[in-house]
């Protein structure tokens, strides 16, 4: 009993136990019970993560689970990185959980038996997927997953109509994700021996290219749709937003990891690269997603549909960071494919950590204003500070700028795609520089994203009656973001905590050795010049800060400062309408990118009857289509609603109609036999 | 710490500090002399620095600590970019710190904690200048790292040391046109970043045109002196990042002291030069309306990516 | 393995609908259709304990034969029997306090369903095929007074189509009896239509005339089973039928046609060679699947909505019974006993909802989870396991009748057949979801719900009674039998779905007696 | 009897069988439809009198006598009761496919009949089985009755038609399926019979007029 399948069964035994405490508790206990059972779990999972990632294997076959396909458990190195990211998201959301779920003031009670039941349940799932070793097993878990996750994400239903029809979008988009997934790893199975990941692994070398690249490919659509890769998005917007805030968290930091480890298991492990068509569309699609992603989270006003949408972003970089590896692998480059499957587990695991404390900050402004447009919001530093600094640290992170997390990794995939040029042949050159572009604009857009969530959400004055009376969630929920912030400042600052590990990982999936040295200061890529020193960086912030406060005190007066009205033009006191809002601060990005957006704005001024010259009030309305949706998805939908409608002509209800197809069936068959002889 | 490393430093932040207001009082001084205007001398903004730091510092209602701390952090970033860039000696102690991106990703944390600071007033011309100094950020990143991209290809590494040393051992490389695109790109850059005529007007307060200005408009006193000695340090360190990029003849590369002052002198005559080229030019140019800027920035990116292919089919 | 063992699941319900027939539907009474249905599975499950010990037995002078086949569908029947009759009184006591029913009806409604379990265990038990063609007719005899049972209009006019469309179907499968006798005659070891005998006989049966008769049967038992061509009536029986009854013709009389369809598919292999009946059951599997996504995906009612459901799993067998392989047929019977666990619950769920709501409407029918958290739990759960979502059974039988698919060479027409299963889950999730979710719809309850004033046990399903503020919520159900039943099968399926246990050998036993490869 | 003697016997009765489904199709009131009927039980049961003849079974005589007795008696009797309640509105029938096209189609699926049982008849080629296409035609006319006349009543004796055939098809292909079976099928189709009777006269209570096209309330 190795520490990798111990813990394994610890973490399972007592999500488990919590599922089963979160169905029986009562009240007031259930909601704390299954807090902490999650939170335990978690830490088994991240200790079996990191020793599966050590090189401590563990399998485990369990034939007669699962009826006629049994059950098989095999942790690897790749799939204990993900375990450890989900049993990291899981600890954190768990401690959060706890508070989160008695629905404050304004928020709304999840902690329904079913809701406390299912959390420990879904948690599990996730944590089961990375371990899963047969088609049958992986299928298993990837489902239990959508159940889990879809009971959470209408936890809700009964507050707003959204929910229900996000609901709806969840289901179906996982299930066809689903039924991609079943065809592509069927046609898998059936030129392998049985169903097992060996044996998949060994008859992945020999597939025919045709065989392969639609392995590939349909594996493809169903794990791109789980990553919210962009044409297959749609359901990400909508479901994060509805779903409880603890909720969105796990999926948006965990759950869509798993997207990308299918990719990464199917593509490198299983068919062992392929051809560099394949990694050229995952890249594209990559790069298509991240800067789709960003540009409507930049125009976006709804503060968590925001991060959802800066979510499918940081998929699409992680698929850059994928694509670009598996080019590299495809033209013989190990190191630089290490390098660039290293920078986007990296990314994964900085994504993780930022995004769980954004979208807990989110969930705990969420809880005390009940609101979660920006334009309603502002003003909760005064209330909430610690949800404030916590927001304004993960939206440091987030937005790639030095002393934050994301900045390692996205420099990590800079350096890879850089160097990557001369290496990776003539597509490769054409690509490269537009992938450079691609991450550095997505970089520009998530500063600027950031900066209105930051600002428009929290400084300056409030502009509802809910953000001004705003307090500070319960110690709990502090305590869930503490975990997370602890994460993001340890990861920005002390690399070498996870990057030799994430390295050797990177090195094992595209068999090349380890690409990033690292030392407790700075991280050197091998044999490729870079280096860079995310610590002394903010030393020297810190030290330049001292001096120039240092400096400041010592030629500036002595007087004491003097508090003043702002400047308002001499027209007397500024009230809160006049400040910028989330919509106004995106308008010029909005007028920018009008083609790609295409916002409807529509602006009704009502005038006085007596005379048109007066204008009594003007209203402004502006809603962001999702035009992909739009092109894409509203055919679709009219498709099947015109198949609906011409089906119902099968069935009018005349007995002859019915007795006719029999009739007419009966003869075509028998003429058939007649000629068939 | 080698001593060469640690007298370049300091040598290199005394620089940045105590010349950067010269270097604008230069610039101010050229274009009044090329208006017909007498024009103040080159001493004035050290004059105007000196009188805001005596004046009582003033916290405006309904500002929080994002108010308060981003002039420092924004000159703590000038800063730590002028120790680690390779101004004066290539050696620098801070070397891997001073890789381009590191580099540029410090100056945009200074700029997004002053848009933070201008949202956090929750006045219109705080919460416009922040718009308007994201978007344009948002829109200079590509241009920015796609001409990193071209200058890196022909070193391999994007170490700003590694650069300058190789463009030292190997003077050809200067005048390819991989480094000619990549020069006319990082010039269009490094206007908009720093505010300069075609993008932002550095001297109105007229709310139609103003960007870096509104953000600023609450400080007074001693913050505003801050503020006004990160411009001016800014401008110093693009400009002589430029200038080591495409010029690096005269930098220090060994630790004798003639050979030091020589470099100090270089650098000095290489940032003044540049500034008054951009004063010139400034003169002549009119300032851009806010949505003709993106067809601005769209060009230099298009001459980026020509450099990097450049680099690729040429080299 | 005693004669009168496995006789039992035929004898227990004659005697139950003796007892109806003389005593009448009272308070005391109810329960004797429930305990005939534990004697049942009772039954079954020891003829099962008995077949996988020492194999098959026949009795009644060669007219009656059970083997693995044959008592797993018994356990179905027993399974499928006990949930629905432990629902009835629950449903039947709402019925009568409505005044929908009386006690004639009711009395009528248990004799004749005690009458159609002892039909569908004698035309499984059958090893003769003339005895099952007879059992079958016989079925749709005694159903078409159950679906004609409610007074109204539209049960009559469903009765009708019923009768009518089912003989027809029938009398082909009659037709088809008579020429595989006239083939069986004419070999060279001359053979009646005893099962056993037929499949001995099988290789040397005249192609000619067995390609004929197989068509026929397959498209005869085809009907019963709701396969594509003669499919029309089973949408209008099951929606107007009693809620038991349905659940009952729904979970499992289908299946049972299906089983004697899996039987005629025995002999044809052997005779004919895989191909012939592979290709007329991928005709009907996807002409089924096509149907239903056409008819569901506008589908205005929801009991419509679940028939057609039914359809579509009939044409998921169908597709695994083509594929035929030994992994796909356990698949197809691991589907039968799923798919008749779920669908009682969801058609006893939706009887209820009739109840409660008084429309059969899906958009009359709003916020469904807000008022009845217990029911909506059931129903939604129910909805879950029909689109095969983990962890209930029928998300491992989709997994292996596709699995089978694709590795039997049916890649394509298998690919085919999930996309279309998809678009059906997309539409049931659609519309189940418009009627559970959603705010509480404040509308008076019907006089139904209100008179069964039952007090509140605390909510099982989403969320708390809302704060005190809210309105006087309406008296919700006791934990009465029915929702222990229904809860009690999805849990068996969910449990089914995890392990099979003691069915597992069973199972494979069952599908050698279909392929004959172990 | 001499062999000759027993084909032409034979051949007499499966062509009155032929003709009575046909003039079913050509007849439209329903009063002279019973009687064809009637007419066709008749052939029915002298086709297999015949054969009993023929074999010298006591056994199939029996049988025989029981057909003559079920589809030339019983039947035809509860149908004229069931038509006499019907009322004067429920004489006449307009069928869905006019007379001279369901003509036709008799032919047509006579033709196809003929056609499908070829491998029947020369499995083992006999009298009897020489008249086998005769009963599959007869069964493809009853279904096409069934499909397309509009009252129910018409459609009952549709149904009657086809299982005339079906009859016909077991007694012509074999001397019979066991006398179990035998019994079984005709208690069936005497229930069926029933059933539908019972139908339809709730139908006439809930309905009014008895025709079927109205029926649609069910519908999608």
């Amino acid at each position: 009993m190795n520490p990798v399948s111990g813990a394994l069964l610890g973490a399972v035994i007592v999500g488990a136990l919590s599922a089963v405490a979160g169905l029986l508790l009562p009240r007031p206990a259930r909601s704390a019970v299954v807090g902490v059972g999650i939170a335990a779990s978690g830490v088994a999972a991240v200790v079996a993560g990191v020793a599966a990632m050590a090189g401590q294997g563990a399998s485990l076959a369990l034939p007669d689970l699962l009826p006629l396909s049994g059950v098989v458990i095999g942790v690897d190195a790749l799939g204990g990185l993900f375990l450890a990211v989900t049993g990291g998201v899981a600890v954190a959301t768990g401690i959060y959980g706890m508070g989160y779920c008695t629905g404050g003031r304004h928020g709304h009670r999840t902690d329904g038996r079913l809701v406390q039941a299912t959390l420990p349940l879904f948690v599990l799932a996730m944590m089961l997927v990375p371990v899963a070793a047969s088609v049958g097993t992986f299928l298993l878990c990837w489902e239990l997953m959508a159940l889990t996750s879809l009971l959470l994400v209408i936890a809700e239903h009964r507050r707003r109509p959204a929910v229900a029809s996000a609901g709806r979008w969840y289901a179906v988009m996982t299930q066809l994700g689903l039924v991609a997934i079943l065809i592509g790893l069927l046609v898998f199975v059936s030129n392998a021996a049985d169903g097992t990941f060996a044996a998949l692994r060994v008859a992945g070398h020999h597939l025919s290219p045709t065989v392969a690249g639609l392995v590939f490919v349909t594996t493809l659509i169903g794990f791109g749709s789980k990553a919210g890769m962009v044409p297959l998005h749609a359901w990400l917007p909508r479901a994060h937003p509805e779903a409880p805030s603890n909720v969105s968290a796990l999926m948006s930091a965990a759950m869509v990891n798993l997207g990308v480890y299918g990719i990464v298991r199917v593509g490198f492990d299983l068919l062992g690269g392929g051809p560099n068509w394949w990694w050229l569309l995952v890249l594209s699609l990559g790069a298509l997603s991240a800067v789709y992603g960003i540009l409507q989270a930049a125009i976006g006003t709804d503060l968590k549909r925001l991060l959802g949408y800066s979510t499918s972003e940081n998929m699409g970089l992680v698929l850059i960071g994928v694509g670009a590896a598996g080019l590299f692998a495809s033209s013989g480059d190990g190191t630089l494919a290490g390098l660039a499957m290293a920078a986007a587990m990296l990314h994964i695991v900085n994504h993780a950590a930022f995004k769980t404390l954004l979208f807990q900050s989110a969930g705990s402004v969420v809880y005390a204003t009940g609101r979660r447009d920006l334009d309603d919001l502002g003003g909760l530093r005064v209330g909430m500070p610690r949800t404030t600094a916590a927001f304004g640290l993960g939206a440091l992170a987030a937005s790639a700028l030095p002393p934050g997390a994301a900045f390692v990794s996205e420099w990590l995939l800079l350096q890879a795609l850089i160097h990557g040029l001369p290496a990776a042949g003539i597509s490769a050159a054409i690509v490269m520089p537009l992938a450079v572009a691609a991450v550095a604009l997505t970089a520009g857009l998530a500063v600027a994203t950031f900066v209105k969530a930051y600002g428009v959400g929290f400084l300056a004055r409030p502009r509802s009656p809910e953000a001004r009376s705003a307090v500070e969630s319960p110690p709990s929920m502090i305590a869930g973001m503490a975990v997370a912030g602890a994460a993001c400042i340890a990861l920005a600052l002390l690399p070498i905590l996870v990057l030799p590990a994430i390295g050797a990982v990177a090195g094992g999936v595209v068999d090349s050795g380890d690409p990033v040295a690292v030392t407790a200061m700075t991280i050197r890529l091998v044999d490729v010049a870079g280096s860079l020193s995310p610590l002394m960086l903010a030393i020297a912030l810190v030290v330049g800060l001292a001096a120039t406060l240092a400096g400041a005190r010592v030629f500036a007066t002595r007087r004491a400062a003097r508090a003043a009205r702002l400047w308002d033009c001499g027209a007397g006191p500024l009230s809160a309408r006049m400040e910028y809002t989330a919509t106004s601060f995106a308008e010029p990005l909005q007028r920018v990118f009008d083609d790609v957006v295409q916002a409807e704005q529509d602006v009704d001024v009502t005038h006085h009857q007596e005379s048109s010259y007066l204008v009594k009030a003007v209203e402004y309305r502006r809603r962001v289509p999702d035009r992909i949706e739009r092109r894409l998805y509203d055919p679709v939908l009219a498709a099947m609603a015109g198949w609906g409608r011409a089906g119902r002509r099968l069935a009018p209800g005349s007995v002859h109609r019915y007795l006719g197809y029999g009739f007419y069936s009966v003869c075509a068959l028998l003429i058939l036999l007649v000629v068939t002889r | 710490m080698s001593l060469f490393g640690t007298v370049g430093i300091i040598l290199q932040l005394l620089i940045v500090v105590a010349l950067s207001p010269l270097l604008i009082g230069l610039m101010r001084q050229i274009r009044a002399l090329m208006e017909g205007r007498a024009g103040p001398g080159i001493g004035q903004p050290w004059r105007d620095l000196r009188k805001l730091m005596r004046k009582q510092p003033i916290t405006p209602r309904g500002t929080t600590e994002v108010f308060r701390f981003a002039p420092p952090l924004l000159v703590a970033t000038c800063l730590a970019v002028a120790a680690a860039a390779p101004f004066v000696t290539t050696a620098s102690e801070l070397d891997p710190v001073a890789d381009l991106f590191a580099v540029v990703a410090l100056l945009t944390l200074g700029t997004v904690a002053l848009a933070l600071a201008g949202l956090d007033t929750g006045t219109a011309f705080g919460g416009m200048g922040a718009s308007r100094e994201t978007t344009i950020i948002a829109l200079v990143e590509p241009t920015l790292l796609v001409a990193i991209f071209a200058l890196s290809v022909p070193v391999g590494s994007t170490n700003l040391g590694a650069i300058v040393t190789s463009s030292l051992d190997d003077p050809g490389q200067v005048f390819s046109p991989v480094s000619l695109l990549a020069a006319v790109a990082l010039i269009v850059v490094i206007i908009a970043e720093t505010g300069r005529l075609p993008v932002d007007n550095p001297s109105t307060h007229l709310e139609l045109t103003m960007v870096h200005e509104a953000m600023v408009l609450e400080y007074s006193g001693p913050d505003l002196a801050m503020v006004e000695l990160a411009s001016s340090m800014r401008l110093t360190v693009f400009l002589g990042l430029l200038a080591n990029l495409f010029v690096p003849w005269g930098i220090a590369t060994t630790g004798a002291p003639l050979v030091i002052a020589a470099a100090v002198l270089a650098f000095v005559a290489k940032v003044a030069l540049l500034g008054a080229c951009l004063a010139v030019g400034e003169v002549f140019l009119a300032k851009l309306r806010l949505f003709r800027v993106p067809e601005l920035l769209a060009g230099s990116f298009v001459l980026g990516l020509l450099a990097v292919a450049a680099s690729f089919f040429l080299a | 393995m005693t004669t009168l063992l496995m006789l039992a699941p035929a004898l227990i319900p004659l005697l139950a609908a003796l007892l109806y027939a003389l005593l009448g539907w009272r308070p005391a009474t109810e329960w004797v259709g429930a305990v005939a249905a534990v004697g049942v599975l009772a039954a079954a499950i020891g003829t099962a304990v008995g077949v996988t010990a020492d194999g098959p037995h026949t009795t009644v002078f060669g007219l009656l034969r059970v083997d693995a086949l044959s008592a797993f569908m018994l356990i179905v029947i027993g399974a499928v029997a006990c949930v629905t009759t432990v629902a009835t009184p629950g449903h039947l006591r709402v019925e009568l306090a409505a005044g929908r029913t009386d006690d004639a009806n009711c009395r009528q409604l248990g004799m004749l369903v005690q009458i159609f379990l002892a039909l569908m265990a004698v035309a499984v038990l059958a090893a003769n095929l003339g005895v099952l063609w007879v059992a079958m007719e016989a079925t749709t005899i005694v159903t078409a007074f159950l679906v004609g049972q409610r007074r109204g209009r539209a049960a009559v006019e469903a009765a009708w189509k019923y009768v009518v469309i089912c003989s027809t179907g029938i009398a082909l499968a009659l037709l088809g009896t008579f020429l595989l006798n006239f083939a069986a005659e004419n070999a060279p070891t001359p053979a009646g239509l005893d099962w056993v005998e037929l499949v001995g006989v099988a290789p040397e049966l005249n192609p000619g005339v067995t390609r004929i008769a197989v068509a026929l049967l397959i498209v005869g038992f085809g009907t019963k089973a709701g396969l594509a061509p003669l499919h029309a009536w089973l949408p209008d029986a099951h929606s107007q039928a009693p809620a038991p009854v349905s659940a009952l013709m729904s979970g499992v009389l289908i299946s049972v046609a299906f089983y004697a369809v899996l039987r005629v598919k025995v002999i044809a292999d052997a005779a004919l060679g895989v191909d012939f009946t592979r290709a007329l059951l991928l005709v009907l599997a996807l002409a089924s699947l096509t149907l239903a996504a056409s008819l569901l995906l506008a589908q205005r009612d929801y009991k419509r909505m679940l028939a057609y459901s039914s359809i579509e799993n009939m044409g998921l067998l169908a597709l695994g019974a083509a594929i035929g392989s030994p992994l796909a047929i356990a698949a197809v019977l691991l589907h039968i006993l799923g798919h008749g666990l779920a669908k009682s619950v969801l058609f006893l769920g939706a009887g209820r909802v009739l109840q409660v709501t008084g429309t059969s409407r899906i958009d009359g029918v709003r916020g469904l989870a807000a008022r009845e958290p217990v029911l909506a739990g059931c129903i939604g759960f129910g909805v879950l396991a029909i689109i095969a979502l983990p962890p209930f059974s029928l998300f491992a039988s989709e997994l292996g009748i596709a699995r089978a698919g694709f590795v039997g060479g049916l890649g394509a027409v298998t690919a085919a057949a999930l996309l279309l299963v998809l678009v059906i889950a997309a539409a049931l999730v659609g519309h189940t979801s418009r009627m559970l979710l959603g705010a509480p719809v404040d509308s008076p309850v019907p006089a139904a719900a209100a008179v069964a004033p039952v007090a509140a046990v605390a909510p099982v399903a989403a969320g708390a009674p809302v704060a005190a503020g809210a309105p006087a919520r309406p008296p919700r159900r006791r934990w009465g039998a029915d929702t222990f039943a229904l809860v009690g099968a999805l849990v068996t399926c969910a449990v089914l779905g995890l392990t099979l246990g003691p069915l597992g050998p069973l199972l494979v036993q069952a599908s050698t007696v279909v392929t004959g490869t172990p | 009897m001499s062999t000759a003697l027993y084909i032409q016997l034979i051949d007499l009765a499966a062509g009155a069988l032929l003709l009575t489904a046909v003039l079913v199709l050509w007849r439209r009131e329903l009063a002279s439809i019973i009687e064809v009927f009637a007419l066709q039980g008749v052939a029915l049961a002298a086709l297999v009198g015949i054969m009993a003849v023929e074999q010298g079974s006591a056994e199939l005589g029996a049988v025989a006598l029981g057909v003559l007795l079920l589809r030339a008696g019983v039947l035809p009797w509860v149908l004229r009761r069931a038509l006499a309640g019907a009322g004067a509105t429920q004489r006449e029938t307009k069928p869905l496919v006019n007379v001279v096209s369901s003509l036709l189609a008799a032919a047509a699926l006579t033709l196809l009949a003929y056609a499908v049982s070829q491998p029947l008849v020369q499995l083992a080629p006999s009298a009897a089985t020489h008249a086998i296409p005769v009963g599959m035609a007869v069964v493809l006319i009853g279904f096409f009755v069934l499909v397309t006349r509009r009252l129910a009543l018409s459609q009952l004796v549709g149904f009657l038609l086809m299982d005339n055939g079906i009859t016909a098809v077991g007694f012509l292909t074999t001397a019979g399926v066991g006398l179990i079976v035998e019994l079984g099928v005709t208690l069936d189709v005497l229930l069926v019979v029933l059933v539908l009777q019972v139908l339809k006269t709730r139908m006439r209570e809930a309905f009014g007029d008895t025709d079927l096209d109205e029926l649609r309330e069910l519908h999608d």
